[in-house]
Order: structure tokens, then C-alpha cells, then sequence
């Protein structure tokens, strides 16, 4: 399904891109609904003040009750492993809410990472065995990749991982792995000793109990999304899919990552660009609604026209990791860079928008704006992208 | 009839086509041959040239024409918005008169409404049309007229009473153009290109009856027009022609000589646009391809516009799905000028000394230079940016209008433009 | 004593600190002595603790006091825009009884003019002083006070008619901080600093004699104090004080904590302007020094950042040569708040997977994270820059200003907001 | 006086950056003012659209007019060889003014590029011989150095210069040169067959008759600057100076010429930005003064600052110039950069507050728009600059 090389020409695309429908259905729409209405309530910003504050920054019985009401773990995962089935549109959905509630929980590194890690590199007993515990949201599974080095790709992994007895032996230190301080399995990327870039890359899976994991919570300046570093002291690791061949998968799992973060990163910025209409409406100075004076509606103008248009690339990308589309790479790298630009450029202009209250503490609008800036680089930059971009259209 | 699907009238229009068509006929020919058959415009009423069929009818009995080629009625320029606005606000007598004769493609039109002093504010329009013993006699200056020098009647938005506020002063009428008060003038652009019109009026004459709807409903009647222009716009070449096809047979011929005339003032749109298509063969062309500050501005300009393109086609597939119509559709006039202004940029990157020459000196024998010097029209042409943001604002996300001072004053008591 | 020359006044301070300088005094019995010779303010009016010299001179006869480091009066702080308001507004009652302690630093002061529902329109203050039996009854809430945590007064702008236009309707009054109706809280920003304060008012009381000018006075003098702090805020560290020196003696321990205390809102200033000054060195410690697209996006940085620095640098030259104010002096504000911007995005593509941490593991324990979340506040304290670009468009281009509605309106009438 | 790199460190540079004055003192204030008003009135723009439409784009005796009056042309060049002796500030006021008014004359390719060449690179007697008709205006040189590769330093050198008999033979193509076509003596930069970069360059003259040069009037966008091809077939030269040992004198004749054009921008710049402010001011639209506008005003505001920006670092570079500042490679880059931004911007602009009229061809708005498009790319885009402040700096 997937191109060994997900290189395509720019002017190849239009073929397939005809294929695309370019709008939800009734019943996505009606799923988004609701899901809207549930997150409003479940994640109100009183609780992601409260979750924020804590060292986790997740609750278990919260997300546990979170998945039993809604199954929202299972979304993409396919029912022969206990999901329901659903697609990347679905999931892209999925994300786009939670990113608009700014829900603390552990499913970017659970059910995105992670699950389409297994998903992607594991073997039909591995996915049997690990995919139900985390669809059901039992299981709250993290993907270490990133090192310290902040390198996105193959290239930044230096992790050893060495056969011994039945299994492996890991060595190396992982960092900026999302929730790795709060997971109860670890999926780590290792190479083998010697090998450099594509080669020699494996996925290996950890239990946060194993003997020599030392999992440390980073500080970081977005508090509603936590990062760790992991270090591992000869830990004992299972094999998770075919040794030496985790390359494709790897960049695969990037690709379909990228594609989820663009489509909450718009959440985000609608949620804001929304946020700051209602408060210039409100919001009277020299007699008048601020929302009448030109400066403020072109702004909010302006701001419309960057979240639409982050939703479409986002949209199509989703659609195009649902069909697993020739050219997802490059469609990913675009929507990602998009989306991160949009998010940031509007959570700056909301705070602009709300003036000094705009920079409190107090309003929420700096927990956006601090998720925007994390998203922002989180899996590299939209520089890092554009440059993706180029090469996976072989300009 | 009354129990008509799309599979009886894509079947009768074949019959009927099998029987009419002949590539071989005189285009004015044929094309009476369709007013009278009321095929030429199916979702027309059948008294007025047409079938009386539902739009979705009119679009499938239309596609059969393109199937195999027909020919169909004459749809070039402002005519369909003459007859649009006919339709609405229009006596059965200039219904008869003018309609028609816009099938078939013998009479031209345009559209008398910009003036030098009222560009953003079309309703602040100075042409004054003043009865005199039992006819309308017009002076003042209409700009950004299109194909007026190739027109036989305009579509005129004048000031017919000075003492009331400016929206309730204007009216419509339908002008002759061939006549002594008419003077055309060809508008030079900075690119070189005219495209447009200038035209003045000095003591030009009207009939009474070319008076559009009542006096003082120019605004009103105006409106529509311009609302069908929207439309129009919005579902593309609607108002273009029939793309000329390379079929042999006279009538093909006297079409594309009718497209070559008609598309004559649009021959710079593209580089208007900033040819994106040119960028990534270009930067190859050039070897800038393997610079990485370019490759990063070339991915910006193609995200950009792939990503207005995709909310262009989000727009419509929504709007097929009859749902209300999203600020997506909004949007597409501005982002247009992001995209042209970014492209000229990169251009402009891409080509580097090369971008200083033009004509035969400079690549792609002189386009490359012509986009540098079209794009700051697509910020401009049919609204500026400034407007465009104002609409979006007002329109799609409700935002108030700027307090407007001296709405209710007498027209002739308001500040405006002494020159242009 | 009228023929004073540069050289006569140096000389004579020098003379003066010879006989009574000595940084083993205590800071306020210095400060005591200072208020009486005169040599504090030597610019202020002898009768008013100073010498009544130019200001030419005064500044001459202040640099012999740095040029031996000696400590000179308290200056941080509002204190000095309060001094100037009551020098061009206060009577010799108020003069008499502030301005004494003000340089000898037992009394601090703060500025009570905005309100969370007045922010960028000052005059649509809503807090109000009611005269009750003899005295003014204050209840309302000011915001953007800086240390108003240490000050023992305030300079207070509040309406005392309602049923007149808004800039008529405000007095202006000196405050007791320290008293049961007022209560101080801090206001936290989003980068965890808390460089403000919120000031409550449930049933305050101000003598009347603490009223500065007349009843409805207030708009008048507080723009005034505005005045004198935008000039304070053009020529740097005016109302800043002596910058901590590392001399030993009791004075100098007495001044640091001092300093220490009211610089302590400040900070974070430095990152919320962007820190320009470590682009290189960060780019060089990660390696990013030599990415093109990173070297461009420094170079264009860097360029606003020295340009907009030799600007300052025009306006400074020919304010000195005695000029008429030219445009480049107005523009400051506006292209610190792009600079800070521009940094930010620069400091983030240079950090890349770094930019998401903070505090100790974040680069140079923190400080590129304060940056990444304390510059969106450049573009807003001091006035955002959509009123700044409006002060431009006004007061330098002579752009006319929009046509206002209501200003006429009795206060009580116009539109406001209910809550904050 | 010139370092033998230009390369400084940003650090070091705020050293003499205090000696700098910020300021034009008073007798160049009314040098400036006279300058104006001359050029005023000697420049109207129905001449400017007269000249453009000419081939030649002058006429001599209008030029020899112009510096029969004010002795423009010779206001930097030494008076040991017949000129004024002022230094580059007072040149950066002509270039201002100049690029104000948008005179159509051979100063920028005559006193700018050649006579500098001349001067960096000649010898004593060929700067007696040569400087004092190009002061007076009488002699119109030009510089040709770049090639048809578009390249602005001495990498696109390969016209190839060998010696015969008394002096050398000339092989080779040059083109962008200004008034190439139309002057009297062209100055040309070659090179020793088999000699690459730097290495083996030196200049040249060639009186414009001379055998075997053929020059070809290229089309160009700004009619108001003419561009020419020159095509050398074995054309018998004079060395300029010292044989091989071009290349400092190149790249300094370079800088001086980027901070020249960067003054001439901030002129142009200044006088979009001051019609489009009249503009704005007396056009009425919903019955107001569009000025009146927010939308417009901030506009004009940010117009307003761009413009004093690249003012402040052309003036800073004209005063390195002055000076033979250590750092002048990099200042001048700075300027060059900055100001050719600016100056698009500001056309850009312009043109769009003007509306559909600042479009046509009858309104004089394009006429500075097209000399900011060739200005922008003319001795290197600003991104080209921007690298090579990065470069001087040693970043």
C-alpha cells in the first residue's frame, strides 16, 4: 500500500486527488458534534488548570471514564485488536476536538504514537497482544524516538540495542518522549550497534517496571502536554515487529503523526480565533465594540482566512493517510507546517487582540498559545517540513 | 412534461440534437435555430427563448451539447448578467427587445458602473442622467468597462436625483453605446495591457423606456447584477465561452473567432494569478531548485496555494451537499492575492538578474516579466483586499459595520471626488 | 550666581561632595542632606529642594556626582512623574508635603490609570470619587500598577461627573495606599511573573485637599504625567535608578536593596524585548549558524534590530542639534514590538526541540523560554501597536483622526463595559 | 584603510559605530534641498516617460547641462582628478534625491560604478588620465562585470583576457551593464585564461568604437535604467591598474555601489510613500477621506517605518563608506538588503492604496514600482546580501 519511497511528482497528484470528497459526512459531522459537547464538559479549563499543575498531568479514573463513555482510543484502531475501525478522517476529527478542548491526556503518545507504532512495525500476535489494553485506554502506551539531540528522524537515533538471551539489552537515553514518565509501556526506537541512518533501525517495547529505565519529567513550557526523558541502563527489551527493518514504519508512524498534530493544531486555532471574535464583540473602548473598528476586523479577517485554510491542508491530509495515499509523506510535511504556522500566527494575534488581559495568567488564552509553541516544533519545524516537503516531491 | 427526470430530457435533447446540429450551418443561423428551440438556454421560461427547465435539467440538457460538441447559445461577457437582470427587474418590452439578440451573439454588452471618483463606493456614482423634453440625457465618465469598444449596449448606473441620500439618488438604464454622446477609450495598464475601457458621455441620449425598474432603484437593480456576478464568478467560466474546440465546420470557425475577440482582454489573467504552475519548472530551469532558502519559499507559495485551492473545492462540495454556505467560500478573493503577490516574490527569487529584462530578453520570452508587473492587480481587480477583508468581517463573521457618517445628507451635500 | 557657567557648577559639586559625600552615612541621612543643599535636583526650584539651574547645568552638576559614585536622591519608580505633575499642577500645600520624602525615598509612589475596562481609551475611566460628608469616597478598580505593593501613594484618575462628556468628567487626586478601603493584589502574567498589581477600591477615603488642580481637571493633568513619561521613557533610564554599584559602605548596601526592590518587576523586560543580543551565540552553540535558511532569518533580525537602533540614534542627533522633531523619534515602540517578534521566531527555529522546555532544562537554564512566552507582551504594554500605528498615522503624518460618535454624550449614556 | 577581508565581528563593530555622526550637517541639509528642488524641476515625470521611451534613455545634452549646473558628477571624485572632493555621504544625498526624482541619466553606471572602478583599481596616471572627464560629465563610462550567468561577484567572471603586443585582447560576453550601450569608455572586468574566483582578475577599458565590440540594447522592465549586452570579439583593451590583482578593488567598488543604490531606494522609497499619503488624503470615498480610514492609516504608519528603517541604514552605510569603515562589506549588504525591501514594499503599496488608477499606465506610481524590481535584484537580490552579512559578520 505504501511506496517503498513515498517520492510522487507535484503534477502526479491531481490523479488521485479527484478521489478526494472534501467534506465530512453527516455522520462524522454528528460525531464531531458530540464530541465537542463532551469534551466542553469534560475538559473545561478549571480541570486543565487543575491537571496542568500536577506532575502527570493526567488522571487515570478521568481517562479511563473518558474512553468507557466514548471509546475515543479505539477511534482508528481496527476491530480485529478492540477498536472500532474507523479511519484517519475519523481520527482527524478526534484530534481536531481535543485540540480545541486542549483535553489533558495521554492520547497523542498513546493512541497516535504508539498505537500506530505497533500498528505499523508489529507483528500480527504483537498487535493482538498490545493493541486491545490501548484502545480500551487500559493501557496507556508512550513512543520514545527523539533523543537529545531534538532530531526527528532516523538520523537522531543513537540508542544501542543489542541481542541478549531471548531478547534485547537497550542502552541510550530518550528524550522529549510525550508522557514516558506516566506510561505503563514503552516503545522505544533502538538501532543496532554500527548502523547509521535507515539501517539497523528496530522498534523494541519496554514495561515502565523494567529493571534500568529511569523515566524523568521534563520541565516544559507547555504544561498541559508533559515530556520526559528516559534512560536506559542495559534494559531488557522484546523485539516488537522484524529486527533491523523499523525504517519504514518508523517514518510511516511520522507521516500519520504529523497528520493528526495538523489536524489538532487547527482545533487549537479555531478554538482561539473564536475566542478572540466573542471578545472584541464584547469588548467596548471609545463608546463602540471594538469589533467595529477596522484594524480589529481585518485582523480577525486575516485570522479566518489562516484557520481555514490550515483546516483544508490538515483535511486533505487526513484523508490522506485514511487512503494511505501515494503521496502522504508529502502531504503530512505540508499540513504540519501549515497548521503550526496558522496555530502560532493566531495565538499571537488573540493575545494581541485581548491586549493587556490577553498576557495574564488568568486568561486562558496563554494555555493555547504555549500548546501552539510546543506543536510548533514538536516532530520539527515547519521549516524542517517545507524542506520535507521539497524533497518528497523530488523538486 | 410536467414528469420530466434528467434521463427523458438528456434523452430528448439527443433526439433533438441528432436532428438540428450541423457543424456545417452559419453560427447565427444555428444559434436562431436555439432561441427558438429554447435548447440554447433550457432553464430559461419557455416564453423567453427557453425550456422552463429546474437548473440541475438545464445543466444536464447543457452537458449534452458539450458531448458532442454542439455549439451552444452565445454566454460570453456581461450579457448573462443583461439577461439576469432582465429577468428580475425588467419590462416584457426590453425582455423582447434585447434578449433575444444576446443568444445569438449579435449584440454585445457591458457594464457602465465604476467611475474614477467611486471606485470602493460604487453608489457614490457622479454620471447624471437628466430627463429633457421626454428623454434621458447622460454626462459623466464610466472606467474598468469591459469590451465596450467591442459593445452595442451598456447596463448604466447614473445619478437621477441629487436631493436625496446617495443610495436613494441613482437609476438604471440600458444605454445605446454606437451613438455621438458615446465615446470609448482603451484604459492602458502598467503591464502594457489594456484591458479596460474608459468611457464618456457627453449629452448621450436614452429612451425613456430603457429605464430599468422604477427611478431610483439603481441601487436595488445594480445589486442584482452584481450578485449574479458573485455567482458567476463563483462557479468559474459560467459567464466565459465554450473554450474553443480545434472541430472543422463553419460554425467552429465564426467561434473561435467570437472566443478570440472575447477572451482578447483576459490574455494576462494567468500572470495576474503569479503562475504557481511555472514555479517548480522554473526554479529547475534556473537551478535554484537546490537552494534551500528558495525551496523553502517555493513550499510556502505551493502550501499556500494548494491549500486555497483545496478550501475552493471544500466550498463547493459542501455546497452540492446543500449545506449552508461556510466562510470558506469567502475567502478565495484574498488568498488569490496572497498567492499571486507570494509567487511574484519567488519568481523574482528564482530569476534573479533575469527578472530586471522583459520581451524577447527575459525567460519564457517575456511571461516571467509580465507577472512581476501584473500581480499587484489581483490585490486590486474586483475588490481590493481591504474590501475583501471588510466583507469577511461584516459578512461571514457578523462584525459591525464602522459607524457611516452623513448616510441621510442630500447627495450633493456629501464630500466627494472633484477630479478622479 | 546668575553667571553660572558649566565649569562654575562643576566645580562648585565637586567642592560641595569634597565636603559632605561619604558612602558611610546612612542612605536617608544622606538623602536629608541632599533635599537641603539642593545638589539632589539641582534642577528643581531652589525653594523646593533644588537649585534652580538649567537643565543643561543640572545635568552637568549630576554626572560630578556619578563621576565618584556618589548616591544621589531616590528617583525610581513614579515618584518623579508624580514631582513633575504636582510642579506644573499641585498646590505649594501638596508640593510642601510629597515631594521632600519622594527624594529621600521614604515615601514610594504608583500610577492609578488604567482599568481593566479602560485600557487603550484612559479617559473612559470608570472608577468613581464621590464627595460624602467633607470627604472623597473612592470605589473602583485600577489594573497595570506597577509596585503599587510598596507605594505609600498614588496618583489617582477618577470620575466625579457622570452626566458630562467623558474627558470632562474626571479629577485627579494623590491617594493613600496604606489604608483599609484599598486593597493591593498581584497580577500574574503568563510567563509567571507578576510585574503589576491590581488595586481595589471599596469606600477609600482622600482629603480633599488631595485633589491636584480643579474638580473635572483630571483629563488635563493626567496627560500631563503621560507627557512627562513618555519623555522619561524617550531619554532610557530617567525614572530608572543609579544602576547597583559594587562600592562598599552603608549607603551603597542601603541603595542596592533598594534597587533591588524596584527593579525586581523588571526582570523579565530584557526577554520580553527578544534578546536579539544572543541569536548568534545561540546559533553558533547549536549548530544552527550554519543552516542558510536560519542565517537569513538572523540576518533579517539583525538588520531591523541595527536599523531600527541607528533610527534612535537620527532622533537623538537632531533632537541634539536642537532640530525639529522628525518622524524617526515616533517610531521606537512599534519596531521594538516586530523586533521582539521577529527574535522570538528566531530563538525558536534556532532551539527547535529545546524551544518546548523551560527552566533548568531549558538553554541557558530558562532564559530562551522566557523569551519564547514574554514577548507577545512587547506588542502591547505601553500601548498596543494598533494605537501606536494610529499615534503615527495622527500626530506624524497628520492622518485625520476617525470620525468619533457620542463624544458629546453625557458619560453616564455612552456604551461601556459591565464587566471586565 | 581596507582590511585585506572585510570580515568583522558584530561585537567589534560598536567600537567606531560611536564615532558615527547620525546626522547630516547643515550645509548638507541645503545641498539636499537645493538638489531637490533642481531635480524637481529638471525631472518632471513627463520627461522621465519622454527618456524611458528612447532607446539611449538620456540625452547628452541635458546630462551635460545638468552637470554644467551643479557639477553632479563630480561631487566624490577627488579634486586632484577635476573633481568636488566630497566623500560618499554628500553622494548618498545625490543617490537619494536621484532615486527621489528618478532622473533618466548615466550617473549610477558613469560616477558610481566606473568612476569608482577607477578609482579603486587605476593607476595615478590612469586616474589623471581618465577621472576628469567622467567628473564633468563630459565622458560617460560604464562597468561591465556581470555575465549572462546573472551572477554579481567574481565567480561569473569568464570573460577572457590575454595579453598582445602593448596591451590585451578581449574574448568573451558581458550583460546587465548600465547605459552600456550608450557610453563612451567601458571599464571591464576579465580574467587570465585558466584563472577562477578571485584569482587572475583585472580590469580593463575599451572605448565604446572600438573594433570587434558589439553593444545591444536589452529589454528591460525599469525602461528608466537602460541595460545592455556587450558581446567582445578579440576587442583590443587597456589594463586598469595592476594586472591579476582586480578582485579587491572589485569587491570594494562593489560595496560602494550597493550603499549608493540602497540611497537611491530610501529616495524612491520616500517619494511612494509621500504621493501615496497625498493620495490618500484628498481621494473621498463613502464621503470621507479615505485617510480617515483605520485600514489606511496604519498602512500608511507602517509604510511610514519600513522607510525610515532602511533611511537610518543607508545613511549608517553611506557614513562607513565615508569613513572605509573596517566593516563597510557587511554594513553594505545590510543597506543594500534592507533598503531594496523596503522600496518594494513601499511600491507595493503604493500602488494599492491607489486602487485601480495606481495600476495604469497614465498614473506615475509604476514608473518607481519597476526601478524597485530591477533596484531589488541589481548587485544581488537581498536574500544574496543577507548571506553575505552573515558571511562578513562570520557568523
Amino acid at each position: 500500500m505504501f511506496p517503498a519511497n513515498g517520492k510522487i511528482k507535484p503534477e502526479t497528484r491531481q490523479g488521485w486527488d479527484s478521489t478526494m470528497k472534501f467534506s465530512f459526512s453527516n455522520e462524522q459531522e454528528q460525531f464531531r458534534t458530540i464530541l465537542r459537547r463532551f469534551l466542553a464538559e469534560k475538559s473545561p479549563t478549571t480541570e486543565i488548570r487543575r491537571l496542568m499543575a500536577t506532575d502527570a498531568g493526567w488522571e487515570r479514573e478521568t481517562w479511563q471514564k473518558l474512553n468507557a463513555d466514548l471509546g475515543l482510543s479505539a477511534v482508528h484502531i481496527p476491530e480485529a485488536y478492540g477498536g472500532q475501525g474507523f479511519g484517519f478522517v475519523e481520527l482527524g476529527i478526534v484530534m481536531e476536538e481535543m485540540g480545541r478542548a486542549l483535553l489533558c491526556g495521554p492520547y497523542f503518545s498513546s493512541v497516535v504514537l504508539a498505537a500506530n507504532a505497533i500498528l505499523n512495525a508489529g507483528t500480527e500476535d504483537q498487535k493482538q497482544a498490545l493493541l486491545p489494553g490501548i484502545a480500551a485506554g487500559e493501557t496507556v502506551a508512550a513512543l520514545a524516538f527523539t533523543e537529545q539531540n531534538g532530531r526527528w528522524d532516523s538520523s537522531g537515533v543513537t540508542l544501542a540495542a543489542e541481542p541478549a538471551g531471548g531478547g534485547y539489552l537497550l542502552n541510550g537515553v530518550k528524550s522529549f518522549v510525550l508522557d514516558g514518565h506516566t506510561a505503563d509501556l514503552i516503545v522505544v526506537l533502538g538501532r543496532a550497534p554500527g548502523t547509521a541512518d535507515d539501517a539497523g533501525l528496530s522498534f523494541f517495547t519496554v514495561r515502565s517496571d523494567a529493571k534500568g529505565l529511569e523515566r524523568r519529567l521534563l520541565k516544559s513550557v507547555d504544561t498541559t502536554r508533559k515530556l520526559a526523558m528516559l534512560t536506559f541502563k542495559s534494559v531488557q527489551a522484546e523485539l516488537l515487529g522484524e529486527a533491523g527493518a523499523g525504517a519504514a514504519p518508523f517514518s510511516r508512524t511520522l507521516d500519520q503523526a504529523a497528520v493528526c498534530l495538523a489536524n489538532e493544531m487547527v482545533g487549537g486555532a479555531d478554538r482561539l480565533r473564536q475566542a478572540s471574535l466573542d471578545y472584541v464583540m464584547m469588548r467596548m473602548q471609545f463608546g463602540r465594540p471594538i469589533a467595529s473598528f477596522q484594524a480589529i476586523k481585518h485582523k480577525c479577517a486575516d485570522m479566518l482566512v489562516e484557520v481555514e485554510l490550515a483546516k483544508s491542508a490538515a483535511y486533505y491530509a487526513a484523508e490522506a493517510a485514511a487512503e494511505a495515499a501515494a503521496d502522504l509523506p508529502a502531504i503530512a510535511s505540508m499540513a504540519k507546517a501549515c497548521a503550526a504556522d496558522a496555530f502560532m500566527q493566531t495565538a499571537r494575534e488573540t493575545i494581541q487582540l485581548h491586549g493587556g488581559i490577553g498576557f495574564t495568567w488568568d486568561n486562558d488564552t496563554h494555555l493555547w498559545f504555549k500548546r501552539a509553541k510546543s506543536s510548533e516544533v514538536f516532530l520539527g519545524t515547519p521549516k524542517y517540513h517545507r524542506e520535507l516537503l521539497m524533497q518528497r516531491w523530488n523538486v | 412534461m410536467s414528469e420530466q427526470t434528467e434521463e427523458s430530457v438528456r434523452a430528448e435533447v439527443r433526439a433533438w440534437l441528432e436532428a438540428n446540429w450541423n457543424a456545417g450551418l452559419d453560427l447565427l443561423q444555428w444559434r436562431n435555430i436555439l432561441a427558438d428551440s429554447g435548447w440554447g438556454m433550457p432553464a430559461w421560461p419557455k416564453q423567453w427563448y427557453g425550456k422552463g427547465l429546474s437548473a440541475v435539467l438545464g445543466a444536464a440538457a447543457e452537458s449534452e451539447f458539450r458531448k458532442i460538441g454542439a455549439i451552444g447559445v452565445a454566454r460570453s461577457g456581461v450579457r448573462m448578467l443583461a439577461a439576469a437582470t432582465l429577468f428580475d427587474h425588467g419590462s416584457d418590452f426590453l425582455k423582447g427587445k434585447f434578449l433575444r439578440r444576446m443568444l445569438t451573439g449579435e449584440d454585445n454588452w457591458c457594464q457602465l458602473f465604476s467611475e474614477p471618483g467611486s471606485g470602493s463606493d460604487l453608489a457614490g456614482a457622479v454620471t447624471r442622467a437628466d430627463l429633457k423634453d421626454g428623454k434621458w440625457i447622460v454626462n459623466g465618465q464610466k472606467v474598468w468597462t469591459t469590451s465596450a469598444h467591442h459593445a452595442q449596449y451598456g447596463l448604466l448606473l447614473a445619478r437621477t436625483d441629487w436631493n436625496v441620500p446617495k443610495h436613494q439618488g441613482l437609476s438604471y438604464f440600458i444605454i445605446e453605446i454606437e451613438q455621438p454622446g458615446v465615446t470609448v477609450q482603451p484604459l492602458r495598464q502598467m503591464n502594457g495591457h489594456a484591458s479596460f475601457n474608459q468611457v464618456f458621455f457627453t449629452d448621450a441620449v436614452i429612451a425613456p423606456e430603457y429605464l430599468v425598474a422604477n427611478l431610483g432603484d439603481g441601487w436595488k437593480v445594480a445589486t442584482t447584477t452584481l450578485m449574479h456576478e458573485r455567482r458567476g464568478a463563483a462557479d468559474g467560466i459560467a459567464a466565459g465561452p465554450g473554450q474553443g474546440s480545434k472541430r472543422a465546420g463553419k460554425a467552429y470557425d465564426q467561434e473561435r473567432i467570437e472566443i478570440t475577440k472575447t477572451m482578447e482582454p483576459y490574455k494576462w489573467y494567468p500572470q495576474r494569478a503569479g503562475r504557481v504552475d511555472l514555479v517548480i519548472e522554473r526554479a529547475r530551469a534556473a537551478g535554484k531548485n537546490t537552494d534551500p532558502v528558495v525551496r523553502q519559499e517555493m513550499a510556502k507559495l505551493l502550501t499556500m496555494f494548494n491549500a486555497a485551492k483545496w478550501t475552493a473545492r471544500r466550498a463547493r462540495a459542501s455546497q452540492q451537499m446543500g449545506r449552508p454556505q461556510g466562510p470558506e467560500g469567502s475567502l478565495g478573493k484574498l488568498v488569490g492575492s496572497h498567492v499571486a503577490r507570494a509567487s511574484a516574490n519567488v519568481h523574482t527569487l528564482i530569476n534573479d538578474a533575469d527578472a530586471m529584462l522583459s520581451g524577447e530578453d527575459s525567460p519564457m520570452n517575456g511571461v516571467i516579466a509580465e507577472i512581476l508587473i501584473s500581480t499587484p492587480a489581483a490585490s486590486i481587480a474586483g475588490g481590493t483586499d481591504e474590501i475583501q477583508r471588510n466583507i469577511i468581517a461584516e459578512r461571514v463573521l457578523g462584525m459591525p459595520k464602522e459607524p457611516m457618517t452623513g448616510m441621510d445628507k442630500p447627495f450633493k451635500d456629501v464630500p466627494k471626488n472633484t477630479v478622479s
